[in-house]
């Protein structure tokens, strides 16, 4: 049963990290499309997260753990730069 | 050992003018003298074996593995001219010596010079083909020094390059000819060479052979038509004329063609290029030494004319017309020679050499016109001279051969009328200078030379009567040595005698003089039709030339490397698709047989959304930012592959190593224009795009017939002894720290290079700053965010502890020093972006650039460790402590290589941001507003 | 699978190569970017692909071959470094040059020229 | 309101704590060497990155700081309830709006918790802090500062406010005393 | 493992995914920036809530107690309203427009003259 | 002792490190000894290394104590120790030149070179084919840092190009270790060979394919025409003494020709056995042609000079492609001499560059070099070697080429080309040299004087050329030594291979 759960929530994450790159790809604006990437981060941490749930193994916290930490670095460097330029000041 | 001395002598000798250079003049000429007179004694005191028909040699094995051997064979032909060689040399040390000028350089005169000897000596003496081919091309190089010894005049200069360029394509084709006699006999010992006849004769290789072989000799012996080189080598000191272009290096292509003459001769091919060859250069040069105004430049075509009568001697291939060419060596060499010294006591006391100008010197200076006229009658061939015996036997031999068939009667016609032209040109040079008239305009008032600059002359001189007159007393034993060693044994019945009787010979001698005299009577009427032939200036002509094909090289050049590295990539990838793609057009099938895994509808999502990504990135490629965004979703979908295929390990580090690359690019791009112009036409994008789908296709092709391929890799050892040999559970990481810990710390290692080479590229950058983005919009003046700024803080302690727990997790989990670093290395970062450089720096004063080495250091001494206990480098060692409490504690050098992974790690990712960063900290505009 | 991973893998290097033949240095700088993922992808293919084989000991029955991955890693970190130069790179011939053409010079503005035939 | 800790050893005493909890969570164990350990990395971590802490209020409040994690948790669960129908109805009966509130708080960290919660329930975003100009230009030390948030469907702006004040600002001043 | 169990692990991920896709719905169907951004929120806060709840429970009951999927909640919960914050204020320089109907626009501070610079503090 | 073979790679890399901290850092005198005096004894441990290995046979050792093929091992064969005593010759050269002053006109001068002797060095001893893609990652990051040393425009752009090629040249090779290894499941050289001879005829294809990828990766790195473009610009603006080093670089690209196609794909490879002949003979023949035109076309004397590397690179892949051990003698002997002639020429450009005035090494006239005795000797003596004119070492070099090559039709071709193009090359020489010295406009000389180190340096790599002459028997022997090595003889012969595991030498 679970894992037809699973499934049907991978299927869930398919089409909204599908939606998040329709999103990415009209923008229109780049804010738009950084928000899009930011939310791609975060569905991905979700994908992995049943990923590890599906192969009941622990090996892919981390993973999901890096994408959380790195994509913040990322989307906050981006917005740097729109508003900025230089991002390292 | 005596034999190597009278090479080595003048090998040595020409460091002494060096040596004495500071002393005087005649003292550095007298001890220059030294060496080639106590090798010329050595030399005569082998005469008696020689006379008697010995060959002696010396042998020293050198380079055994290419036949290349120290051999020295003396026999009567090199004793015939190491005598030239070393007495002649002699005679213009003593000559140049009064010479030269106080602003020329006597040392480096003499030292070339000696170099020459030296090269000359090596050639006439080796008895080994390599070796002599060694000093051949030595020969080249000396002349070119000494031609080009007022380096200040540009005809100097070129005449130089042109001689050196002649006789250095000479030498190449000799070289080639000796290497193919080489393989043919199987070594390159001449005496080998010489017994070896039938075998290199017969031999298939036997026409290139001797094409080339006669190459080497014609360019070095000026003969047509390579002579042009000769007249402009006239720019050199006369004292160099004298000796290189007289009496030695033009012959060391005749002496060549005595050398070999045992064993190439006697072909119908030899007879047909050496004779016509002879032929006409003696023609060509007689002909025009006749127009020259320049007393060397007549001396010169000449010079050129002789040697062509010599190679027609040798080529007309009886054995009498060998010794015949042989003695005109000899006389050649001493008339020639002192004619060319004379002409310098010309040059030398009336400032010019131009026989317009120069008239009627007979009374200014008797005694060297004198010996000029001497020399110039043996020049003519005028009886009772040295000149007129060997031309004597020169027309008895053209008489005597066949070798045009029907048409043979052309070449005694031929060598009279060649006579003819030889007589008026030596008759010009006797009269246009000693008589008639007055000298015009000359510098100054010309007078006798020295006492010394004439004795060379007039021993010379005396040399020419004597042996004129008692041809087989002074020279008749040496004449006999050096045809029995060129003839191989078989040296003909042949008269010196002055007297032949009445004969064709002596009628043809005659009918020169005389014709020649009428020429020179009516040479206005010649010299008017002369005028009229185009002048081609040999050296224009070649310089022009040379300066043409450097222009289409330079063209050429340019038109392939037009400095485009779209092309460079383009040939790359052309060459790529070519070699990695043709052997899969063999490939029956890519499918190896191997069973394909599911594809599920997430996997189909991923792969769908990084081909979109890509595609986007592409297509968008010229708005940068957003190209950016969408190369970071193929990174991410990356890292998410990597998950899915069981390699976390992958996933965490393309992640992190991705998010640094996308600040990086992001770093750039502030410097760079925001948006590319569209410049590409669409043909080249059509190009590119085809070039790039070939590339990928290949790509995918090979990497789909691997994955579907049955495969056994060394890799289940890895497995087997991860935690046995490794101590960790991690096989990735075992295999990085431990199996094949040798890649990381070559890894890293690049990564601290990479940083120190970035930090030298970011040294003194005169950066763009530019004031707005992309769209014309001026940056916020607001630097930081509050909120930003205050939960970046907060995070840096946290996001050390998660890289301290990947980091320890690393040997036996996903993870490791490398992640570890880059996590670090990350929050270290983020407090850069949320707060600035002068904040963090204000914090943390680190010359990251240490950080990076101290890292090193310690991967290369945990790495060195291992030597203590006698173990290969990098050997690991891990043990398990059980402390009290504590429980089971494991201590791996693993660890500490990890640690220095991570602190290279560290160090070099913040040497390379934060420098960046702070490149741009001072003038940017900020809202300076008090709150 | 198979199928599906090599297309990725060639498109991404179609994608990288063509990026690379651009003229101006940022889309060499993707594109060199987008043929790391390539080739790091090839690499690890030629292991061939695993599901469930994390090489982790104890964690499964059939593991995943480990050396590619670890070659992979080696060569994401070269990679990396090498990408930080280039792109530091490309500012300094921007800053030294005045201009972001790979070849330092821009092709004519008219065209007159016709860049690199 | 206090910013300077009681013990040089221990700058930040809840970071301590939090990275304490974190090392045991990250390795989900809670054996005896891992806690010496987690203790260590707790006490060396903010002694090592204190530098990198500017000086903020501490939370004198404990109690009340769970008490308004919870309160902040409830709140996201109902409001995401609410917001999910909000964008999955009819996108005209949306009436966004930017709405600025005053903050009493004047300290970064209680100013970023109150914008993170605010960002963090759904219907609001908190987008930018600034202070007003009229201020600045009396040259008040700590001049008040305004909360700008956008909303996705406003019905009433003075009861937003209201309800961020007091929900949310007032027990936030009261944890840090400020 | 109970049945009861596996339900409330399913529900958790059920609850969990469904807000992820509300999110990216969100994101995709609203009309301009600002109202976009509110659709992630739900995404990073009760969808990854959902799932990771879901996790630590099954991971829970199939092993030993696995707490750590809780740090990453808690790292999204502090990280994500940072970066809708600057995500809005680089739309706020970009002068995205807001829809028409946007009330209080006059609240946003013209650009470079009222903010807040730390740095100056 | 054994251990001493780590020595080349890691000595440098110590070196390197020690010179980025304190104490030494701080000084610019002590950065230069340690550099210098580092070099000196890594030269006198290699050369005993070399002696050693000629005394006792190749010697392997297992990195990590894991033998291979699982470890990475390091061999020590006459071959690798020839090309890594020329690596320490050369550096020591280099490095004296230039602690004259060059080492100051930017950062990292010291560290970066012993890096990059460690990456050459590390290419030579490696023994598995990824560890040699590491190796050369590292001596090619090091190259790209230093041929921006001292800066410049010129510099700049080379780097640019060069760089990315480069970075091309790095994903084919990873390509290509990819296809090997998931063939024939392994990445040790010999341990290669073996699984090449044992091939399913299914994957023959697939291995063809991965080797002559690694042509395009070695002749990159060679510069063999086509893939030759970026070696002109790239050393004529690199400062003197890292064009010096860089001449050993093109050499590596030739090393790994002849190691690769010996090894793994040589007499007992079957099918695969030569391939790369056949596409290196043409293409290194047309890059001697192109070198020597572009001698005759070169407007500065260090493009001259960068083209002359191009002929001697292309005289090394042509004798490579011939694929026997006469020319493999050859072309090891030549590679000896044309490193050290270029490296010394590099050098001699650099100096007379100096004493020029503005001129600088542009082939105009100029005003009068300063030091004309002592650049004209040293010119003519590099010219000289370089041109294969005797008696220096090129002519050796020359002689051994041309008598190695057996088979007719190659014999014609190769003759041909490289006598003709020696002429051109004297050409071009002779040009170039009259016009540096003797074409002189004004009367006063340029100012500028060669520092006692420079000339040291240069007559360190000048003499080897008269050395390699005095003692060609030696050397030539020497040379064979290790040609001998690269292609045994008789049954079995991979197992007997220089590389063989089952010598292994371990303490
Ligand atoms: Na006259
Ligand atoms: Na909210």
């Amino acid at each position: 049963m679970l894992d037809n759960v699973i499934m049907l929530v991978f299927v869930m994450i398919s089409i909204a990290l599908l939606l998040n790159v329709w999103s990415l790809l009209r923008g229109p604006s780049l804010p738009d499309r950084i928000l899009a990437l930011d939310t791609m981060y975060i569905n991905s941490i979700a994908l992995i997260i049943l990923y590890g749930l599906l192969m009941a193994s622990p090996l892919y916290f981390e993973a999901a753990l890096l994408i959380a930490m790195l994509g913040f670095v990322s989307t906050v460097a981006v917005c740097k730069f729109l508003l900025r330029g230089d991002i390292i000041e | 050992m005596t034999l190597l001395w009278i090479l080595l002598l003048p090998m040595l000798g020409s460091l002494i003018p060096i040596i004495t250079a500071k002393r005087q003049r005649s003292a550095c000429a007298l001890a220059t003298a030294v060496a080639p007179a106590v090798a010329l004694v050595l030399l005569v005191l082998n005469a008696k074996p020689i006379f008697a028909g010995e060959t002696l040699r010396f042998f020293y094995a050198w380079v055994p593995l290419l036949g290349l051997d120290i051999t020295i064979h003396l026999d009567g032909l090199a004793f015939l001219f190491s005598l030239l060689i070393l007495g002649i040399g002699l005679l213009i040390i003593l000559y140049a010596r009064y010479y030269l000028s106080e602003r020329d350089s006597m040392p480096r005169f003499y030292a070339y010079l000696m170099l020459f000897m030296t090269a000359m000596l090596g050639i006439v003496l080796s008895g080994n083909l390599l070796q002599l081919w060694l000093f051949w091309e030595l020969t080249s190089i000396s002349s070119f020094l000494l031609i080009s010894f007022w380096w200040h005049k540009p005809e100097a200069r070129r005449g130089a390059r042109m001689a050196l360029t002649v006789t250095a394509a000479g030498g190449l084709a000799l070289l080639a000819a000796f290497l193919l006699i080489g393989e043919i006999v199987g070594s390159y010992d001449l005496q080998q060479v010489l017994l070896s006849v039938d075998l290199i004769k017969q031999h298939s290789w036997y026409p290139i052979l001797l094409v080339l072989f006669l190459l080497g000799c014609f360019t070095k012996s000026a003969q047509f038509p390579f002579h042009f080189w000769l007249p402009n080598a006239m720019t050199a000191p006369t004292p160099v004329s004298a000796y290189l272009h007289s009496a030695t290096m033009v012959k060391a292509g005749i002496f060549l063609l005595a050398r070999f003459y045992p064993v190439l001769s006697g072909s119908e091919l030899w007879f047909v290029l050496v004779s016509v060859t002879g032929l006409i250069t003696l023609l060509v040069g007689a002909y025009l030494a006749l127009f020259k105004h320049d007393l060397k430049g007549l001396l010169a075509y000449s010079t050129i004319s002789h040697l062509g009568l010599i190679t027609l001697l040798f080529g007309m291939g009886t054995d009498l017309a060998a010794v015949a060419g042989i003695f005109h060596i000899i006389n050649h060499a001493t008339f020639k020679a002192s004619l060319f010294m004379a002409a310098g006591i010309i040059d030398h006391e009336s400032g010019s050499r131009d026989m317009r100008k120069l008239n009627g010197l007979w009374q200014f200076m008797p005694i060297t016109a004198t010996l000029a006229m001497v020399a110039a009658a043996a020049m003519a061939g005028v009886p009772l001279l040295n000149g007129f015996l060997s031309k004597e036997m020169f027309f008895g031999e053209t008489l005597n051969q066949q070798l045009l068939g029907s048409l043979s009667w052309v070449i005694p016609v031929l060598a009279t009328l060649a006579g003819v032209f030889s007589v008026a040109y030596s008759l010009r040079f006797i009269h246009d200078v000693f008589f008639n008239g007055q000298p015009k305009g000359l510098s100054k008032t010309p007078k006798e030379p020295p006492r010394y600059m004439r004795v060379p002359v007039e021993f010379l001189v005396a040399l020419c009567i004597l042996v004129g007159i008692f041809p087989v007393y002074l020279i008749g034993d040496l004449l006999d040595a050096a045809a029995l060693a060129v003839l191989a044994g078989d040296v003909p019945e042949y008269s010196l005698a002055i007297w032949h009787g009445f004969n064709l010979p002596l009628l043809m001698s005659a009918l020169a003089l005389l014709g020649g005299t009428l020429i020179y009577v009516y040479r206005k009427h010649l010299f008017e039709f002369q005028n009229t032939l185009p002048d081609v200036d040999a050296l224009n002509s070649f310089e022009r030339g040379v300066k043409q094909f450097a222009a289409r090289c330079h063209r050429f050049y340019q038109w392939l490397d037009n400095g485009s590295l779209q092309r460079y990539m383009t040939l790359v990838l052309l060459s790529f698709v070519v070699l990695a793609g043709l052997p899969l057009l063999d490939l029956a099938t890519l499918w190896g047989g191997r069973q394909e895994l599911p594809i599920d509808a997430v996997n189909a999502t991923g792969a769908a959304m990084l081909l979109i990504a890509a595609f986007a990135t592409v297509l968008w490629h010229r708005k940068r930012l957003i190209a950016l965004l969408m190369i970071s979703v193929v990174g991410l979908m990356v890292s998410i592959a990597f998950t899915r295929f069981s390699a976390p390990d992958l996933a965490l580090t393309q992640l992190s190593v991705e998010v640094v690359t996308i600040i990086l690019l992001m770093l750039a791009l502030f410097f760079l224009p925001h948006k590319t112009p569209k410049q590409s036409e669409s043909s080249r994008v059509v190009r590119d795009l085809s070039i790039a789908s070939m590339v990928g296709v290949v790509v995918g092709s090979l990497s789909y017939a691997l994955m579907t391929r049955p495969f056994t890799s060394i890799s289940d050892f890895f497995i087997a002894n991860a935690k046995t040999g490794g101590g960790g559970t991690n096989v990735v990481n075992v295999i990085l720290v431990d199996f094949r810990g040798f890649d990381t710390l070559g890894e890293i290692t690049v990564l601290g290079i990479a940083s120190l080479g970035i930090f030298k590229l970011l040294t003194r950058i005169p950066l763009f700053k530019p004031s707005s983005d992309g769209e014309g919009r001026p940056w916020a003046l607001q630097r930081n965010s509050l909120l930003l700024s205050t939960v970046a803080q907060s995070l840096l302690p946290l996001a050390i502890m998660v890289s301290i727990y990947i980091f320890f997790r690393g040997h036996n989990m996903p993870g490791g020093g490398f992640i570890a670093g880059l996590i670090t290395a990350v929050a270290i970062i983020l407090q850069y972006i949320a707060q600035g450089v002068d904040w963090v720096k204000e914090r943390m004063n680190v010359e990251y650039q240490r950080v990076v080495a101290i890292g090193l250091m310690i991967a290369l001494l945990t790495g060195a460790g291992s030597w203590l206990f006698n173990r290969p480098f990098l050997t690991s060692w891990f043990a398990h402590f059980n402390v009290p409490l504590l429980g089971d504690i494991e201590l791996a050098s693993a660890i500490a290589f990890d640690l220095g992974v991570y602190i290279t790690v560290v160090g070099s990712t913040l040497l390379i941001l934060a420098n960046l960063g702070k490149m741009t900290t001072s003038h940017r505009p900020v809202h300076k507003e008090a709150i | 699978m198979e199928t599906l991973f090599a297309s990725c893998i060639g498109f991404l290097t179609f994608c990288g190569v063509f990026l690379m033949l651009r003229g101006r240095t940022f889309p060499v700088m993707l594109g060199l970017t987008m043929l790391s993922y390539a080739v790091n992808l090839f690499i690890f293919a030629s292991g061939r692909l695993t599901l469930r084989g994390a090489v982790v000991l104890g964690t499964t029955e059939h593991y995943a071959d480990p050396l590619p991955q670890a070659l992979v890693l080696t060569a994401i970190v070269i990679g990396f470094a090498m990408t930080a130069f280039l792109v530091i790179l490309a500012i300094r011939a921007r800053a030294d040059l005045g201009n972001d053409h790979v070849d330092g010079k821009l092709p004519d503005a008219d065209g007159m020229k016709r860049e690199s035939r | 309101m206090r910013f300077k800790p009681k013990y040089r050893w221990l700058p930040a005493p809840y970071r301590s704590v939090t990275l304490f909890i974190v090392w045991l969570l990250l390795n989900q164990s809670v054996e005896v060497a891992q806690l010496c350990f987690a203790l260590v990395l707790a006490i060396l971590l903010p002694l090592l990155t204190s530098r990198f802490r500017e000086p903020q209020p501490l939370i004198l409040k404990p109690v009340l700081a769970i008490r308004y994690m919870l309160l902040v948790l409830a709140d996201i669960i109902t409001a995401n309830a609410q917001v999910a129908v909000l964008i999955l109805g009819p996108k005209r009966r949306l009436n966004p709006a930017f709405v600025r509130v005053p903050l009493d708080l004047k300290h970064d960290l209680p100013i970023t918790i109150l914008a993170s919660t605010v960002s963090m329930t759904p219907g609001t975003v908190s987008a930018e802090i600034y202070p007003d100009i009229t201020l600045i230009e009396s040259g008040a030390p700590m001049p008040q500062r305004w909360l700008l948030i956008h909303v996705l469907n406003m019905t009433d702006e003075a009861e937003l406010i209201a309800s961020i004040k007091q929900r949310y600002e007032a027990p936030l001043k009261e944890i840090f005393q400020c | 493992m109970q049945h009861w169990l596996e339900w409330v692990i399913a529900f958790f991920l059920l609850l969990g995914g469904s807000f992820v896709l509300i999110g990216s719905i969100g994101l995709a169907r609203m009309p301009d920036f600002f109202m976009r951004l509110h659709g992630p929120t739900k995404a990073t806060t009760l969808g990854m809530g959902g799932i990771l709840l879901g996790s630590i429970l099954f991971f829970s009951l199939t092993g030993v107690v696995s707490l750590h999927e809780l740090l990453i909640t808690i790292f999204l919960l502090i990280t994500a309203p940072i970066s809708a914050h600057m995500l809005i204020k680089a739309a706020l320089h970009h002068k995205l427009a807001a829809i028409e109907k946007t009330q209080g626009m006059n609240n946003i501070p013209p650009a470079q003259t009222k903010t807040h610079d730390r740095n100056s503090q | 002792m054994w251990h001493l073979i780590t020595a080349p790679i890691l000595l440098p890399m110590l070196t390197a490190l020690l010179i980025m901290l304190p104490p030494i850092h701080y000084s610019p005198v002590r950065r230069r000894w340690l550099s210098i005096i580092s070099s000196a004894i890594q030269l006198v441990l290699v050369a005993t290394l070399l002696l050693k290995v000629q005394q006792d046979g190749a010697v392997h050792y297992a990195v990590g104590n894991w033998q291979a093929p699982f470890g990475i091992i390091l061999v020590a064969d006459t071959l690798s120790m020839v090309m890594v005593c020329l690596t320490s010759f050369l550096a020591f050269g280099a490095i004296c030149y230039g602690s004259a002053g060059d080492d100051e006109k930017g950062s990292f001068f010291h560290p970066l070179f012993q890096f990059q002797v460690m990456g050459i060095n590390g290419a030579f001893l490696t023994g598995d084919l990824f560890n040699m893609f590491v190796f050369f990652e590292v001596l090619l990051i090091a190259s790209y840092a230093l041929l921006i040393h001292a800066g410049g425009k010129n510099k700049t752009k080379a780097a640019l190009h060069y760089v990315i090629l480069n970075l091309t040249g790095s994903a084919i090779f990873l390509f290509a270790l990819a296809v090997l290894y998931g063939t024939l499941g392994t990445l040790n050289i010999v341990d290669m060979a073996a699984k090449v001879a044992l091939l399913p005829a299914a994957d023959v294809m697939l291995v063809k394919s991965g080797g002559l990828m690694l042509i395009i990766v070695f002749a990159l790195k060679a510069a063999v025409l086509p893939l030759q473009f970026w070696l002109p610009a790239t050393y004529s603006s690199a400062s003197a003494p890292v064009a010096a080093l860089f001449a050993v670089m093109t050499k590596i690209g030739v090393y790994a020709l002849l190691r690769v196609y010996t090894t793994i794909f040589g007499a007992e490879a079957g099918a695969l056995s030569g391939m790369a002949g056949s596409w290196l003979l043409p293409v290194g023949l047309a890059t001697i042609v192109l070198g020597s035109i572009g001698v005759i076309a070169s407007n500065d004397f260090r493009k001259l000079v960068a083209n002359l590397v191009l002929v001697s690179v292309g005289t090394l892949v042509s004798l490579v492609a011939l694929q026997t051990e006469l020319t493999a003698a050859a072309a090891i002997y030549y590679t000896v001499h044309s490193t050290l002639v270029a490296a010394a020429l590099f050098l001699i450009a650099d100096l007379i560059a100096n004493q020029r005035g503005k001129a600088g090494d542009r082939l105009v006239s100029g005003r009068r070099v300063s030091q004309p005795v002592l650049l004209g000797i040293m010119f003519m003596v590099g010219a000289m070697t370089v041109a294969g004119l005797p008696p220096f070492s090129g002519f050796i070099g020359k002689l051994m080429l041309l008598q190695a090559v057996a088979e007719p039709s190659s014999k014609l071709l190769l003759w041909s080309i490289v006598l003709v193009c020696s002429l051109l090359v004297i050409v071009g020489l002779s040009r170039a040299g009259s016009t540096l010295f003797w074409r002189v406009s004004g009367s006063d000389a340029g100012e500028g004087k060669a520092a006692p180190l420079q000339v040291f340096a240069v007559c360190w790599l000048l003499i080897a050329s008269p050395l390699l002459v005095i003692f060609a028997g030696p050397f030539t022997e020497l040379s064979q030594h290790a040609a001998a090595q690269l292609y045994p003889s008789g049954a079995n012969a991979v197992s007997r291979h220089a590389l063989a595991p089952e010598l292994e030498v371990v303490p």
